[in-house]
């Protein structure tokens, strides 16, 4: 009786599927081949379990029980059979059906069948997009179907690319649908549609030779474009790192004069504090997980503020009007707080997540951005303004720039100087601490990770102007678009190189910086 | 002056203190069989290096409590070349000449390797050394149990070109710029040529060390995928920089479902410090993964968190390594009977030690020995699924077949007792 | 007073002005602040002037203009009549004659007495020369002259660090005295100093004056008078006032610039 | 007037003189089993001490003088180094692995097919040597010359010649810069026909790197007693002051640069053979900030102090890092800490503070005047 509503299911529903074998039984075998064979089937079938069995299998949910080759689904309400939905009996022995890319791809194309008709828009067009990828042509009725009822318009049109491109890519579509589906594909403008377009450079049709190549022309240039812009933005990206490592030494080095060696420490410790916040929030409160960042940026400040504040008081301030030896003095508490968190944490790296806001891009005008980096160009930017707040509107800002410029007269004027010096050091190390978390996103929690920072930050500093908090500014993001840019020309190590020749030149033209202050005060 | 005088006498106290304080050692009486262990703890290598030590220290305190080797206890001597070559190379001269060690096990890098190679052969001591490596030597003194490019690289090109693979057309080798990288794409770029790749169709792009910022790369690497063809990356990035790329490829939405990547450096060590949900599906291939369902594996994973006393603690295909070389030195010195190299080197090609994986691995006369070949799935947690491996075991070449400079070279130091002997001139010592 | 109509190059040999400094027009502004608006200074050979004004008037301002540390944005500054100031380094400015002494002394405080003076005895400048050789005993006669000048013969071989202020003061005039300049610019020379070695101080540059030109800049009014030479007064970047020590100090515009608005 | 050998210039060269002597005594002299015998690897080890030792004093000579503080010497001792192996590799021959008699190894397997027109000469041993002084000496006099001559100074010149050691350690990193990239050059036979693995090379090299230090310090022991050296000194202390007495700074700061660059070359170049490879890594800004180091331990502005300094920290790496490998960085990072703090003027300063004159304790330098403060306003007076 199931057998013949089955197959009265498929005389309905999968024209383009014959009678075969059992997708069940396929995938409940061995090889990776029979599993893909059997997802493709059980989707063709127009199996009503079909969704619910192949999102098990992209989750490592279904089951296979070895005694009868039986597929059973996990869920959270225990063990249902697959085919029947019907509760089933827990057992050790079950093992998961195992998926490699190759059955992922066939379970994407898949479902992205399956949900063309879904109530989710976002669904739709994702499924659209999973057509669009496959390009199989079985898909087409079920994707006409839904054309024929799709309301949403960027749904629509991406079901129009996708329709689109399964006919391109299937034998023995006639001309004239060809040279229609053309132009869709042409509007889409990016990489895939030009691969789709170049794939037709050997079309026996003259006229849709042609039609590809006009396409593949507007896509070019559209993408040259695009191409620099996108160099542009991983510049700004790439900019907003540096300033992050480089604004806390802008106030350590830049407003202190401490030439602080042990600046990336402190970036350091706060990718640290990041992943202990982290630790504690996933044994503690997982529900939390999305704040674990905007809660590590306050550790951080703190963790490294305080040490910065130690360091400070037990060495720095014996060394004030010494500015080379605190080079010496804090490259050796550097090799010393390394070797600490290396033997606190290992000297492998940590692990860091990324709660979901920070992951996955997005696309702007055909550029894709992606959503961590443009958090941590706003956050670079948030720190910047907030620390221009705290030197310009605040008394602590006051009385800090009063006593880096006349520690003497400060004192007299009551100012307790070297509360002030431990806490401006502290700001800057919090700093720091801070870009440790936004740069744990980014790069490996090790005790290495403030070693790749350090010179990059003296740099910054220095070609933007000592002392001068736009010009770290301006330097960070200056020096991350010429790298990008030139990147891609020269290669990364190329340019690089070139950028520091720039820097040891520029700074002959201008022996102090970007945004050097003139005057007679500043020159002796 | 007085003052001056003391000075001086004290400078010349101390000076004469630290050379007696350097010399000695050497006189004390061999009660210990000493192994060195010579893995960097500091700088940029401790994060690849560290666990090896460890991993060393408890395969020695697991043999001293079987009874030890020639009815004596191993006693290890551990130091730190502190990821500085030269470094290397004088760390291994006093273990050698001062602490007077057995053997050596140790080096990860190829240069550190490069580095301490001219020690070990004037001191004629012997060198274990556990990492995959770009092949190009065969030095009498060295025993390299980490995989050659054809244990390692062919394979998963092979696997990536199989229709279970996905059937990749389109290549992009992306690699750190150093030596194995370099020689592992030119292996394989003609490899892939001879199998009919086009000059087009192949990527191959060098970043420096520690690189941070993927993002052009990355994008490039998109780009290059979205040509219609079906593209796969093989990934010979070193260590710190793998990282940021994943994290990149996550970021970007490279799936694996859309352009697979397969790295050779990047094993369970690397993936701990990773969120791995993102890059659920990118491959590895090594010769021994952790997820490997067997006894003996099971056992050394238990062995090995108890000894971290870390139930999390990972191991790694180089563990795996050292695990299968100490055992085949400790077995080498039973047969010979002695400590001494010499009789050790003759011993050792021919010894058998089972793999944590199954199967047996053989010392090779090239100093190399046979592996079998697993290509793994990168899952959420972390781990690797094995999505396949090689049906037998593969002995290791040391001169790579598709390298014009090396095709007609073959080691063997048991026979012809040669580690570059040219077939074509049947002379040894290259060209 | 007539202004030279022609720019100065290195073709123009004749003196374009008998003055030994001629100074025209100098302005200066350092990031948006005016240092120096049109000032004008017109010197004769061995004629000592003493420059005075309030803080912000600009003295130091136009002596860094006129020994090469500052580059004014339009002017002129000549020199001799016919070397134009603002094409030349500090170096080679010293090399033509001027001399200068700082604010706040500034000796070479590792080296002894002797050794400050004998590295600003006239003699060549080069590098590769001074690795060969050192100067003979004529130096030694010279500079043992030169410290009696200046009074600091018994402190001979002591390092310059361990002098007072005011010894400091008496080194940097003596090591001006050793570069034997045209022009000396002499920049607050008694600041610091007791009453007496400002007399001491004021007899010194009296003494000077005469075989060299001086210029001195100090605040010290009873210092002015006792040098006995013109003034000249600054306010704001230009000359206020100009004339006998009695004349500018009686005129009405000074007074209103030193005793406030 | 100072005298080129004073009395702790007479107690250090004695001190190395004697060292010199015994070493090659007890190593090859005294047989093997007896107590008092050197072994060979101590002999490299003491040369390597002595070859930083160099490095040392020629930093000393630029930073303790002058008051410029490179940190960036690392770079000089690397291309000396280079140089010196770049000889050393032509002189493997065909003994490579591949054989083959012009290519070095690396070159072979990343399919070079000729020799790249900068290794032409290398094969000769004068050329060579002219070069560990040359290039050295060309780059300081470029990076010098185009640095003091726009009077940059302080904490910037600091600053960019770390970013000059950091460029060349990016560029000697790739491998197609034709110098073997991460793995440099190594695997060295022979140097003028000696094997560099015998015992005798490295007792001559040994005692080969004694002499050449004793001439580094003579050399720049002449060069600061010297009226050059007076007036270095016064740059050092007041550099505007010298430049208003006629002098040209930058001509002076450039020369001493330079020297200075050479002899770091020599000293990479004397390094090399002992160690058996160089590579990147030399140029790391790590390195040259440990040179410093050295410098600052030993005392700066003493000659005698940053070659002390040296032997004494690379002494103590060398203990710590056998005796407590996984603590020894916790030793180090005190030491700086330790020695910048309580002995400011070095070891040999302190001693000379103590017990030495007044007068020689007042050549400690004063710092230079750090860069600009916030905000801060010019103004004119």
């Amino acid at each position: 009786m199931t057998r013949l509503l089955a197959l009265l299911f498929l005389l309905l529903s999968a024209p383009a599927l014959a009678q075969g074998p059992d997708p069940y039984a396929q995938l409940a075998g061995d090889g990776y081949a029979e599993i893909e064979a059997g997802v493709a089937g059980l989707a063709a079938s127009g199996d009503p379990r079909a969704g619910v069995i192949l999102s098990a299998l992209s989750d490592g949910r279904l089951l296979v029980r070895p005694s009868d080759k039986t597929l059973l689904i996990r869920q959270a309400t225990g063990i249902v059979d697959a085919r029947t939905g019907a509760p089933a009996q827990d057992d050790p022995a079950l093992k998961p059906v195992r998926a490699n890319n190759r059955v992922r791809r066939t379970i994407e194309a898949s479902q992205g069948q399956l949900n063309l008709v879904s109530l989710d828009p976002a669904k739709r067009r994702e499924a659209a997009d999973a057509v669009f990828k496959a390009r199989d042509a079985a898909a087409l009725p079920a994707l006409d179907t839904a054309l024929a009822h799709e309301k949403d318009a960027a749904v629509k049109q991406a079901m129009t690319e996708a329709r689109a491109a399964v006919l391109l890519a299937k034998p023995g579509t006639a001309e004239a649908e060809k040279l229609a589906a053309i132009p869709a594909i042409q509007a889409r403008g990016d990489g895939d549609a030009m691969g789709i377009l170049r794939g037709l450079g050997a079309d026996p049709s003259e006229a849709v030779r042609a039609a590809a190549a006009r396409g593949i022309a507007a896509i070019e240039t559209r993408l040259a474009i695009l191409g620099a812009l996108q160099n542009v933005w991983y510049g700004i990206s790439l900019g907003s790192v540096l300033l992050l490592a480089a604004i806390g030494l802008a106030i350590t080095f830049g407003v202190m004069g401490v030439i602080n060696m042990a600046h990336g420490e402190m970036v350091m410790l706060g990718a640290y504090t990041t992943y202990l916040v982290q630790e504690a929030i996933r044994t503690k409160a997982p529900a939390l997980f999305p704040w674990s960042l905007a809660i590590s940026i306050p550790c951080a400040f703190l963790v490294a503020g305080l040490v910065g504040v130690l360091i400070e008081r037990f060495v720095i301030r014996f060394l004030y009007g010494r500015p080379l030896e605190t080079l010496l003095a804090t490259f050796g508490v550097s090799l010393v707080l390394q070797q600490a968190v290396r033997s606190i944490f290992g000297p492998t790296n940590r692990e860091v997540g990324a709660p979901a806001f920070m992951s996955g891009a997005f696309d702007f005008y055909g550029l894709s951005v992606t959503w961590g980096r443009m958090w941590i160009i706003l956050f670079s930017m948030a720190v910047f303004l907030g620390l221009l707040f705290v030197l310009r509107k605040t008394s602590f800002g006051l009385k800090t720039r009063a006593v880096t410029q006349n520690r003497r007269m400060a004192a007299a004027m009551g100012i307790r100087t070297p509360y002030v010096d431990a806490l401006t050091f502290g700001l800057g190390s919090g700093i720091a601490g801070i870009a440790g978390v936004a740069l744990s996103q980014i790069d490996n929690v090790s005790p290495n990770l403030g070693q790749g920072y350090i010179i990059d930050s003296f740099l910054v500093v220095v070609f933007g102007g000592v002392g001068n908090l736009w010009g770290t500014l301006v330097a960070a993001l200056t020096l991350g678009v010429v790298n990008k840019l030139a990147e891609p020309y020269i290669g990364a190590v190329l340019a690089k190189i070139g950028l520091l020749i720039f820097i040891i030149l520029f700074i002959q033209k201008r022996p102090r910086g970007l945004f050097a202050l003139k005057g007679r005060a500043v020159e002796s | 002056m007085i003052a001056w005088k003391t000075w001086s006498s004290a400078a010349a106290l101390a000076a004469g203190l630290s050379l007696s304080a350097l010399a000695t050692g050497a006189a004390r009486a061999e009660e210990t069989i000493k192994v060195g262990i010579l893995h960097s703890l500091s700088g940029t290598m401790a994060i690849s290096e560290t666990t090896l030590k460890d991993a060393m220290l408890m395969l020695i305190a697991e043999q001293n409590a079987k009874g030890g080797v020639l009815g004596k206890k191993l006693e290890p001597v551990v130091v730190d070349p502190a990821s500085n070559w030269p470094l290397f190379a004088e760390k291994a001269r006093e273990l050698i000449s001062k602490d007077k060690v057995s053997a050596v096990f140790g080096c990860w890098t190829s240069v550190s390797r490069k580095s301490v190679l001219p020690v070990f052969k004037e001191l004629d001591n012997i060198l274990f050394y556990p990492v995959q490596y770009e092949g190009e030597e065969s030095e009498r003194n060295v025993f390299y149990t980490g995989a050659a490019p054809n244990q390692q690289a062919i394979p998963a090109v092979d696997y990536l070109m199989s229709e279970d693979g996905g059937g990749a057309k389109r290549w992009v080798l992306e690699g750190t710029d150093y030596v194995y990288p370099r020689t592992t794409n030119k292996i394989l770029e003609a490899y892939l040529k001879s199998k009919g790749v086009k000059d087009e169709d192949i990527l191959i792009n060098y970043t420096p060390f520690g690189f941070s910022d993927w993002q052009t790369e990355v994008s490039k690497i998109k780009a290059f995928g979205s040509a219609g063809k079906k593209t796969a990356v093989v990934s010979t990035i070193n260590g710190d920089a793998n990282v940021p790329f994943y994290k990149e490829l996550g970021n970007q939405g490279i799936k694996a479902t859309d352009i697979p990547v397969v790295a050779f450096s990047v094993g369970e060590e690397e993936l701990a410090g990773i969120d791995a949900k993102p890059l659920v599906g990118h491959l590895a291939a090594w010769n021994y993964f952790e997820s490997i369902k067997t006894p003996e594996n099971e056992e050394f994973i238990k062995k090995w968190q108890a000894y971290k006393n870390n139930p999390k603690a990972v191991t790694n295909d180089p563990m795996e390594a050292h695990y299968i070389g100490f055992n085949m030195w400790v077995k080498a010195v039973e047969k010979a009977g002695t400590t001494d190299p010499d009789k050790v080197i003759a011993a050792l090609p021919g010894i058998e030690q089972k793999n944590l994986t199954g199967g047996t691995a053989t010392m090779l006369p090239n100093h190399h020995i046979t592996k079998p070949v697993f290509i793994g799935e990168i899952e959420a947690n972390g781990q690797f699924d094995v999505v396949w491996k090689t049906d037998k075991l593969i002995p290791g070449e040391a001169w790579s077949k598709q390298l014009e400079g090396s095709k007609d070279l073959e080691a063997d130091w048991v026979k012809l007792n040669c580690g570059n002997y040219n077939t074509k001139t049947k002379k040894c010592g290259g060209a | 007073m007539d202004p030279p109509a022609t720019a100065v190059g290195p073709a123009n040999k004749s003196k374009v002005t008998g003055a030994l400094l001629y100074v025209d027009d100098l302005r200066v502004t350092f990031d948006g602040y005016k240092a120096l608006r049109g000032l004008s200074l017109t010197l004769a050979p061995g004629e000592m002037r003493a420059i005075i004004g309030p803080n912000g008037a600009g003295k130091t301002t136009m002596m860094d203009c006129i020994t090469g540390k500052t580059r004014p944005d339009s002017g002129i500054a000549l020199f001799d009549g016919t070397h134009d100031l603002l094409a030349l380094d500090e170096p080679a400015i010293a090399d033509l004659g001027i001399g200068r002494k700082f604010q706040k002394p500034t000796v070479f405080e590792s080296h002894s007495v002797a050794d400050n003076i004998l590295l600003a005895l006239k003699g060549p400048r080069a590098a590769a020369a001074s690795l060969f050789g050192w100067r003979n005993r004529v130096a030694a006669e010279r500079i043992d002259a030169i410290l009696t000048t200046v009074g600091l013969l018994p402190h001979r071989g002591r390092p310059a660090a361990d002098l007072s202020h005011g010894q400091k003061q008496w080194l940097e005039i003596g090591m001006l005295l050793a570069q034997d300049p045209k022009l000396l610019l002499v920049d607050e020379p008694v600041a610091g100093m007791t009453d007496a070695e400002t007399v001491q101080t004021a007899e010194l540059l009296r003494r000077i004056a005469g075989d060299h030109a001086v210029v001195v800049v100090e605040h010290d009014m009873h210092f002015v008078r006792a040098l006995q030479c013109r003034v000249t007064c600054l306010h704001e970047g230009a000359v206020l006032a100009e004339g006998s020590i009695d004349a500018v100090s009686a005129d009405p515009k000074v007074v209103e610039v030193y005793l406030g608005r | 007037m100072t005298r080129l050998i004073d009395l702790k210039g007479a107690i250090f060269l004695s001190l190395l003189a004697a060292f010199c002597l015994a070493v090659p005594v007890l190593n090859l002299v005294v047989p093997e089993g007896s107590g008092l015998h050197l072994p060979t690897y101590l002999v490299s080890l003491f040369g390597k001490y002595l070859a930083y030792a160099l490095l040392a004093v020629s930093l000393d000579l630029v930073w303790g003088y002058c008051g410029i503080l490179s940190l960036g010497h690392g770079a000089f001792f690397a291309l000396g180094g280079y140089a010196m192996g770049m000889y050393l590799m032509r002189q493997i021959g065909s003994r490579g692995v591949y054989g083959n008699p012009v290519l070095p190894d690396f070159m072979v397997f990343l399919n070079y097919k000729a020799l790249p027109w900068y290794w032409y000469g290398f094969d000769h041993f004068a050329f060579a040597a002219l070069m560990v002084l040359l290039v050295p000496g060309l780059l300081a006099f470029l990076f010098g010359w185009l640095a003091f001559r726009s009077r940059v100074t302080g904490v910037y010149l600091s600053i960019i010649t770390q970013a000059m050691t950091y460029a060349l350690m990016l560029a000697f990193f790739r491998n197609d810069m034709g110098l073997g990239g991460n793995n440099g050059l190594t695997d060295f036979k022979d140097l003028l026909g000696f094997n560099v693995q015998s015992q005798n090379f490295r007792v001559g090299i040994f005692v080969a790197t004694g002499i050449a230090l004793a001439f580094g310090y003579l050399i720049a022991r002449a060069m600061t007693v010297s009226a050059y050296g007076k007036i270095l000194i016064a740059v050092r202390d007041a550099e505007s002051r010298t430049r208003f007495l006629g002098y040209r700074p930058e001509h002076f700061k450039t020369l001493a640069f330079t020297v200075s660059a050479m002899m770091a070359g020599v000293a990479g170049a004397l390094y090399v053979p002992q160690v058996g490879i160089i590579n990147p890594g030399e140029f790391a800004p790590g390195n040259s900030i440990e040179a410093v180091i050295w410098v600052a331990v030993g005392g700066r502005g003493t000659l005698v102090g940053a070659a002390l300094g040296a032997v004494i920290v690379n002494y103590a790496k060398t203990i710590l890092t056998g005796a407590m490998p996984d603590a020894w960085l916790f030793a180090l990072g005190a030491l700086f800490v330790v020695v910048t703090l309580f002995m400011p003027r070095g070891i040999v300063g302190t001693l000379m503070e103590k017990f030495g004159s007044r007068r020689a304790a007042a050549t400690l330098p004063p710092e230079p005047e750090i860069a600009p403060k916030l905000a801060e306003e010019g103004q004119g007076s």
